[in-house]
């Protein structure tokens, strides 16, 4: 090998170009990469040893923790695992409520994204524009849950307390609001030249190659794939909802940004279609005390959708008040090492974060 | 398919958890055939994930592989057992280029061996020594009590179940208190 | 409440009693100056980072306060360490520190950094910051809302301001009490040894 | 007395260089709808970054490069006029002309290439790199424009020029304007080519390993530069001033027309910002320069 020409450098943990915590090792000539090997572990905290040493209860304050820019479907995965482990049956007014929650989580996770998209090819005022309207939807999860960030709101059973006042009427106008800014969103960073000039053509997935290593949401999107949890496997209510699956050609980082895109404006669309349809009833199934809830011995796979694809819960009761196990396969896992360490190669390091962008790895999924 | 997989693989034990979600458990070395057949012949292409689970009284550690359909509308989920002694199990990367990474994950939580990875190397943890994290007989708060120290708290922290003891003598004290004096003063009223 | 009572009036008078009113006055002036000027190192560590974006955005705008990101530690003068911290990200943070050019200053953000946190019991993370680094700030909850993390930010300037803050120089001072605590949990694996000096025995200047 | 009137001089494009940095930074705040910093931001960081210990070394060589960038910037300084008539302000502008300019303009990014390769940064040397493939893309366009104003000036004197517009060159000879407009962005190191200390790809490019006194000595050189670039782009084509007032308002258009087009595009790469720069800027320039010279005589 021609040692003189090769240098190692890191891309992370310490760098303003990743997503999060974790650091890529890059094998470069010039400014080519040769070969990329990811390196996670940095935000590791056990998490499933800690929900084993748990009750059920214990355990849900801290699943919210295990993705954190978008936590909800964690506590909705935990949720759904635990009522079909214990064969708890919520009401219509619970899931809509959590579709609801879900949608919000969506939309604020995508603006992350914006921000994050539009920072790795240098447009700055999208990304600050974007960060501020996220803060909109965490208004409202605050009003609801009372937390910004981690709301420990989707309970098993139900959710923990019911929507207040005129809620619904607030969430409309932020939903109108949103649907005027994304028009110049779409203006300044979806169809700037500048973006387009870099994105087009990098970061190429073929779809065979999508479906045989598993890769997930935005990614088979991309490839012209219409695939999504909420239509394969509908979980809560999404088969009373009316919303499309959004597709592009192409495979590449700008056709999944089309793809992201359109997700946003059928978030806001299923979230007025939950304004009009959101039913009255009970908002906690009568569950035992925390001390007596037992799982049986029994073991299940649940999986939502999150926005960066699908997001599943293994999980095993023993009969005791405690759970067995809970496995977490995020999509970032498959995605940061198979995927990225392919999309990588050939590829040159002014290309790093936005490839990583497109793909939305999130590390703390990674490893828990 | 259940016949067939019933016949062929000699188990009873196919459950239909959900209506996209179906579990069969069977024996150890016939279950790369079965997930071959279920690649080949129904359609399963994609390995969602590799998850183990530690039932130590048993003696084994339950291993789930979790297929999908290419339409991804059907999921499997095929289960052995292996021993926890030298736990081992072959890998499975010359067909699901993604498994190294869950084999990774599982030889770092469990030490699981999976011959044929060729990348068995540390993922999360970093010069770990002690027991694999995730095997039942790692006691995490013993690792911590002996590793780490806490924050000694407040000045004036105290032990609450202590001090609600407390509290309660406290409170049951004066009410006796104050009935002997109601009583002493309804004696000394009686004796008016 | 007497207890109480008088250790604030200690603390309320001894800033009369202080020696930094008898600094210099370039001193003074360049106090003046590292207060209105604080570039936090773009790393995060924990999940606190995700409160980051909005401090820095337009909703809290942290740079009408003087305060902006900076890529490289050479350049930085704060390190956030938001929330917990894994031995991993540990190492890390020490050795970014090492780098940032004095005086540098560590805001600790969540109660992670304090005690531990939710995650006490996690095999993988360390209980309290300041038996390894020396901690300037501490910033609390679970995470810091955006206007906290200001908040701790103008009290971190009020103290540069006044030239209170000399954590640096402590851990200079003490730095083989640091080093043990972090070889405990890291094993000789941790960086190099931190001399201001190193650099005059590697054939530098 | 020369030497007072180069103190003025560096003293004047010191303060106006860090408060248009200062104006840059509240300006791109308000189009991202923020109150955005202080004008005089720039120059606290700067003072506080002279007050910092560093805590390497790297030898002298590595410290050599911010010392030869800041002796480039500021003799580029001291050789351009601020105003086309006046005696003072004029610096040493009457022993060198535009030649001796533009090569004094060159000198300081050799000198900080040479002081980075010693730093043994790899993402400095990345930065170094990619700084001197832009700066040969974009001295293509802008040495044309200059060649063409020179030649319908008939002097290469930075004064004569600026005085003998009639009607201001950027209205006169639009295409020549354009094409050294573009330049110019690149020169200021504006998106869409900010590649050189791009954040998300090299850490802060060149400046990547300084800091303290040094980085302060950067900043500065960078104030004063920017605002040499910008007289020098006012008395080429803006038709040169006349007094305080008319340099500040036409260096200021100048260069928030550059801040606005910063803050609307992203980033070329490094490849894409030469072949930009070779293919558009260029055969506008050369179009200009064959228009120029055809009804120029």
């Amino acid at each position: 090998m021609e040692t003189n020409k090769h240098i190692t450098i890191f891309h992370g943990p310490q760098h303003p170009g990743i997503t999060g915590n974790m650091s890529v090792e890059l094998d470069l000539i010039g400014e080519t990469i040769q070969k990329a090997t990811t390196h996670v572990g940095y935000l590791h905290r056990g998490f499933e040893k800690l929900v084993e040493r748990r009750t059920v209860i214990q355990a849900f304050t801290i699943v919210c923790r295990i993705c954190v820019p978008e936590p909800d479907p964690n506590e909705a995965n935990f949720a759904m695992a635990v009522e079909e482990l214990a064969g708890i049956e919520v009401s219509e007014r619970v899931k809509y409520i959590r579709v609801m929650v879900l949608e919000l989580s969506r939309l604020a996770s995508q603006c992350m994204w914006l921000a994050g998209q539009s920072g790795s090819i240098g447009l700055y005022a999208v990304g600050q524009w974007a960060i501020a309207d996220r803060d909109l939807i965490l208004d409202l999860f605050e009003e609801l849950t009372g937390g910004r960030v981690y709301h420990m709101y989707i309970y098993p059973g139900g959710v923990r307390r019911d929507l207040p006042d005129g809620f619904l009427r607030r969430l409309e106008k932020v939903l109108n609001h949103f649907k005027k800014r994304l028009k110049e969103y779409d203006n300044i960073f979806i169809n700037n030249a500048s973006f387009k000039s870099r994105a087009i053509g990098v970061g190429i997935v073929s779809p065979e190659e999508c479906i045989k290593n598993g890769y997930v949401g935005q990614v088979l999107r991309g490839c012209g794939i219409e695939a999504d949890v909420r239509k394969d496997a509908p979980y809560l209510v999404y088969d009373q909802l009316d919303f499309e699956v959004p597709t592009a050609q192409g495979g590449d980082v700008y056709a999944r940004a089309l793809v992201r895109r359109a997700e946003m404006d059928q978030s806001i669309h299923i979230l007025e279609q939950v304004i009009d349809k959101m039913p009255e009833g009970e908002i906690m199934v009568k569950m035992p005390t925390h001390r007596k809830f037992k799982l049986p011995k029994n073991d299940t796979w649940v999986k939502v959708e999150s926005s960066r694809g699908e997001f599943a819960y293994y999980m095993a009761g023993d009969g005791s008040e405690k759970i067995r196990r809970m496995q977490v396969r995020g999509p970032s896992l498959v995605h940061a090492f198979t995927l990225l360490e392919d999309l990588l190669v050939g590829a040159e390091l002014s290309d790093v974060a936005l490839i990583m962008n497109s793909l939305g790895i999130c590390p703390p999924e990674i490893e828990r | 398919m259940f016949a067939t997989i019933k016949n062929r693989f000699a188990t009873t034990d196919i459950e239909v958890k959900r209506e996209d979600l179906y579990k069969v458990v069977v024996q150890r070395d016939a279950i790369f055939e079965l997930i071959f057949m279920l690649r080949e012949q129904y359609d399963y292409q994609t390995l969602n994930a590799i998850t183990c689970c530690d039932w130590i009284e048993e003696e084994h550690f339950a291993i789930t592989y979790i297929l999908t359909t290419s339409d991804r509308k059907q999921s499997f989920m095929v289960q052995t057992m292996i021993g926890r002694e030298d736990a081992q199990i072959d890998s499975l990367t010359h067909t699901f280029e993604q498994a190294e990474i869950m084999e990774r994950d599982l030889h770092e939580m469990y030490g699981i061996d999976f011959p044929g990875n060729q990348n068995l190397v540390e993922l999360s943890l970093e010069n770990w020594v002690h027991t694999p994290p995730l095997r039942r007989e790692f006691d995490t708060l013993e690792f911590v009590n002996n590793n780490l120290s806490f924050r000694e708290g407040r000045d004036g922290n105290m032990d609450v179940k202590k001090e609600m003891k407390r509290l309660r003598a406290l409170k049951k004290a004066q009410k006796a208190a104050a009935k002997k004096a109601k009583e002493e003063a309804s004696e000394v009223s009686d004796g008016n | 409440m007497d207890e109480g009572f008088l250790k604030e009036q200690q603390v309320m008078e001894s800033d009369l009693n202080s020696e930094t009113s008898h600094k210099s006055s370039v001193d003074f002036l360049m106090d003046w100056f590292r207060r209105r000027s604080i570039f936090v190192l773009a790393y995060g560590t924990g999940c606190g980072a995700i409160e980051m974006p909005p401090t820095f955005t337009s909703r809290y705008d942290a740079e009408r306060l003087g305060i902006r990101g900076a890529a490289t530690p050479r350049q930085a003068d704060v390190i956030i360490v938001s929330g917990y911290c894994s031995y991993k990200t540990l190492r890390r943070i020490i050795r970014t520190y090492e780098q940032m050019a004095n005086p540098k200053y560590i805001l600790a953000l969540g109660s992670c950094t304090v005690n531990g946190g939710m995650y006490w019991d996690s095999y993988n993370t360390i209980k309290r910051l300041e038996d390894y680094l020396p901690v300037d700030m501490y910033v609390n909850g679970c995470m810091p809302r955006p206007e906290s993390i200001l908040e701790g930010f103008m009290a971190l300037q009020k103290e540069i301001g006044d030239g209170k803050i000399s954590s640096w120089q402590k851990y200079e001072d003490n730095y083989a009490f640091y080093r043990k605590n972090q070889e405990a949990v890291l094993g000789q694996t941790v960086a190099p040894a931190y001399d201001a000096d190193w650099y005059l025995y590697d054939g530098g200047l | 007395m020369i030497i007072l009137d180069l103190a003025l001089m560096l003293i004047t494009a010191y303060f106006v260089g860090f408060i248009y940095y200062g104006l840059y930074r509240n300006i791109t705040a308000r189009f991202q709808r923020r109150i955005g910093p202080t004008i005089f931001q720039s120059f606290y960081d700067s003072i506080k970054f002279f007050g910092k210990k560093e805590a390497i070394s790297h030898g002298w060589m590595f410290y050599l490069g911010p010392i030869i960038m800041a002796t480039g910037a500021i003799m580029t300084l001291f050789f351009i006029p601020f105003f086309y008539q006046s005696e003072s302000f004029s610096g040493l502008s009457g022993y060198g002309n535009l030649f001796l300019v533009l090569y004094l303009m060159l000198l300081g990014p050799l000198g900080n290439a040479m002081g980075v390769g010693v730093g043994g940064n790899p993402f400095g040397v990345m930065g170094v790199t990619r700084g001197l493939t832009r700066l040969f893309a974009l001295e293509l366009p802008f040495y044309i424009a200059v060649v063409a104003i020179m030649s319908i000036s008939q002097s290469a004197d930075i004064a004569t020029i600026a005085g003998s517009q009639t009607t201001i060159n950027a209205f006169a000879h639009p295409l020549l304007f354009i094409a050294a407009l573009f330049s110019f962005v690149a020169m200021m190191g504006q998106s869409p080519f900010d590649v050189v200390g791009a954040p998300v790809e090299v850490y802060s490019g060149p400046a990547s390993e300084f800091s303290g006194k040094f980085l302060s000595l950067l900043m500065s050189q960078s104030a004063i530069f920017s605002f040499a670039k910008l007289v020098l782009m006012v008395n080429l084509f803006l038709g040169g001033a006349d007094g305080f007032f008319e340099l500040l308002w036409k260096t200021f258009v100048l260069f928030l027309f550059v801040i606005a087009f910063g803050a609307i595009y992203g980033r070329f790469k490094t490849p894409q910002s030469v072949d930009f720069l070779i293919k558009v800027p260029t055969v506008i320039a050369i179009v200009g320069l064959i228009f120029a010279t055809a009804w120029g005589n």
